[in-house]
């Protein structure tokens, strides 16, 4: 059972680390920041979900469990809106340039 | 009343997940509990809307499924040598009402495959940047924002 | 592997420091100074020091940041007009900082083995206190007084932000820029994470006594909070004469001295506690502070007064 | 090689750093950035320092660890006040070096 769960973990976090690589390649690879912020809130979004449910077998209790999720559900909203805003800025400098 | 218990109660149990079960703590988290109920009524006065809590889980659902789906594409492309994709804007007309609901929409579609709103024009239209431009995608949002609607409990034709 | 965990850390933080110091534009050095701040406070969790790392993560990172951002924001139009110092200045300058920097460095690997500690007295002090977390027992402890001149020094600092302000605007509004559309995702989330963060800090404060955490950090989460409202214009920003802002601002601080000086009458001593009743007065001195702290911190980032008061 | 050592080694290059970039760089609100690297350098080896000292069962000294703490704070409310010193200086000469000038005055409204 322990190790049924310990491989869970690995998967998990591994295939997290492996969202998080691929979001950093579309920051990097991507032709424009609106395109790139695609990349960095999709990508590791998942990534970072990947990796608690890796983590949610290792929780000591409920408790930890439902915080490791609290901490993936804070970073979900604040990756949303913060993408939002950089594009909304990158739009107006846009259009401050080429009116 | 009953929304704000149910707001109270939410960030109770938001407290007990910090904390655990332990007597001493729960003095200070029914305290936290009510000021952080305070703060949110303040903030967030309760609208006309009645959310429906098995439309919620069901959209939750499908929002985790879409957004596992965002992930693998936004991978998918990136890690593809090609790089293919037609990135460009659409405009697209909610049909929520201006305010939170409409905002909670735009943080929701900006984790949706290939859709990120970026700005709200003066008649209220939102300029949705793609990675890949299709006539499809203003009809796919208009779907998720009615069961996004629905689950709310708004009317849809509202606003 | 902790090893080359380490030595990779320590190598990208100070590859961030030497962009901060090199990079041409003043709104990048500041952004590569907050992801800087955020790694060092990596750097305190791996030396075991996690209430320092939470309190470099929220003020040495995060409001010190955004203060910073604000001003880069504010000087860009003037950036261009200052010309830099010609190629022999910054090479003696860079001599002399390397030696410097080498010196430092020698001193810092030929400290003295077994190094010279405190903590054990820490620790076997530390029940009588009640308290749990050591930091906290030596904060509100064993140096209590600095830990009140630190509040009065923050109050100060405050005072002198405020002078800043024209004459005739004392008592006004200060200016932070709103949010540039009114109605946006920002103010959902200025709608939507206040009542979390208020929590999460109550809960830093509160946990502070026992676990890591404690005033400072409790009191930066609620000024994080208060500033996204006030950014996202869900709220103004309060008027600096206000009289009940004041008489926050200076709660904590009074409080705390007040605890300080009835030590005299039921202990015998300045700050000093009566036995078994040191860790609730810990507890409500910290509740006040984590409330002044907040709103001091909230207002030093505000700046002074740029807009007068509505009649 | 021991992973506070190297910490200690980061801390002080910070400081080096930091100094160089107070020195080079002539507008003052780079200055203020690099004063803060400097300070986060010091606190680094008090950090050091506090990891040197683990003994009774903690992971650090505490009482290095409380005084960076009350340090952090204290070099916030430093910065604060030399930003808004800045500012207003920005706003009262429209310049923005800490050269001697000219003798014109700015507008002094």
């Amino acid at each position: 059972m322990t190790l049924a769960l310990d491989l869970l973990t690995i998967v998990g976090v591994s295939a997290g680390c492996f969202f998080f690589v691929a979001g950093t390649v579309g920051l990097l690879r991507f032709p424009d920041a609106l395109t790139r912020m695609h990349a960095l809130t999709k990508a590791d979004n998942l990534g970072l979900g990947l990796i608690v449910l890796g983590l949610l077998p290792q929780a000591a209790g409920l408790g930890h469990a439902l915080k490791l999720v609290a901490i993936w559900l804070l970073a979900q909203v604040s990756a949303a809106v913060a993408s939002q805003l950089i594009a909304g800025a990158v739009l107006r400098q846009r259009s401050a340039i080429w009116p | 009343m009953t929304f704000s218990l149910v707001r109270a109660a939410g960030f109770f149990g938001f407290w007990l997940i910090l904390t655990g079960l332990s007597l001493a703590d729960l003095a200070v988290g029914i305290l936290a509990a009510l000021v952080a109920m305070r703060a949110s009524l303040v903030l967030l006065p309760p609208g006309q809307w009645r959310p429906r809590p098995l439309l919620l889980l069901r959209m939750a659902l499908r929002f985790l499924i879409q957004s596992v789906l965002a992930g693998l594409d936004v991978a998918w492309r990136a890690l593809d040598p090609r790089l293919t994709m037609e990135p460009g804007f659409i405009v697209f007309q909610p049909r929520s009402p201006p305010g939170p609901a409409r905002n909670a929409f735009c943080a929701i579609t900006s984790l949706l495959p290939g859709t990120l709103p970026c700005e709200e024009d003066a008649n209220g239209d939102l300029l949705i940047h793609c990675l890949v431009v299709s006539p499809d995608v203003a009809p796919q949002l208009a779907s998720e924002e009615a069961l996004f609607l629905q689950a709310l409990g708004g009317r849809p034709d509202h606003g | 592997m902790a090893l080359g965990f380490d030595i990779s850390l320590a190598f990208l933080v100070v590859v961030l420091a030497a962009w901060t110091i090199q990079v041409h534009d003043t709104y990048s050095a500041v952004l590569a100074f907050v992801v800087f701040g955020l790694l060092v406070a990596l750097i305190w969790v791996r030396l075991a020091s996690v209430d320092v790392a939470l309190t470099e993560a929220a003020i040495g990172s995060g409001v010190t940041g955004a203060l910073l951002l604000s001003a880069a924001a504010l000087l860009r139009p003037t950036e261009s007009t200052v010309a830099p110092p010609g190629a022999a200045w910054c090479t003696a300058a860079g001599v002399v900082c390397a030696i410097i920097t080498a010196g430092l460095g020698a001193i810092a690997l030929l400290l003295p083995d077994p190094a010279p500690t405190l903590a054990p007295l820490a620790a076997a002090n530390l029940p009588q206190s009640g308290l749990g977390n050591p930091v906290t027992g030596v904060l509100f402890v064993y140096r209590a007084l600095d830990t009140l001149l630190e509040k009065v020094v923050l109050v100060l600092a405050l005072v002198g932000v405020w002078s800043l302000a024209v004459d005739r605007l004392w008592g006004g509004i200060p200016a932070l820029w709103p949010a540039t559309c009114p109605d946006s995702t920002l103010t959902f989330l200025a709608q939507l994470l206040p009542s979390v963060g208020l929590m999460l800090g109550i809960y830093l404060c509160w946990t502070g006594a026992d676990h890591p955490g404690g005033a400072f950090q409790g009191g930066a989460l609620l000024t994080a909070m208060w500033l996204l409202v006030m950014l996202a214009g869900v709220r103004a920003a309060p008027a600096t004469g206000l009289l009940s802002l004041r008489l926050l601002l200076v709660a904590g601080p009074t409080l705390f001295l007040v605890i300080g000086l009835s030590g005299f009458a039921i202990a015998g001593a300045f700050l000093a506690y009566p036995p078994g009743y040191g860790k609730p007065l810990i507890v409500v001195a910290e509740g006040a502070l984590t409330l002044s702290i907040g709103v001091t911190l909230g207002l030093l980032a505000a700046g002074p007064a740029e807009r007068a008061r509505e009649p | 090689m021991t992973s506070t050592d190297i910490f200690a080694l980061c801390a002080t290059t910070l400081v080096g750093l930091g100094l160089f970039g107070i020195i080079t760089n002539p507008q003052p609100l780079r200055k203020i950035v690099a004063f803060n690297v400097i300070g986060n350098g010091v606190f680094l080896l008090f950090g050091v320092v506090a990891h040197r000292g683990a003994a009774a069962g903690l992971g650090a000294d505490p009482v290095p660890q409380a005084l960076v703490i009350t340090g952090i704070v204290v070099a916030f409310s430093a910065t604060a006040l030399a930003v808004a010193l800045l500012l207003r200086l920005a706003k009262q000469t429209h310049l923005l070096t800490l050269e001697a000038d000219d003798g014109s005055d700015g507008d002094l409204s």
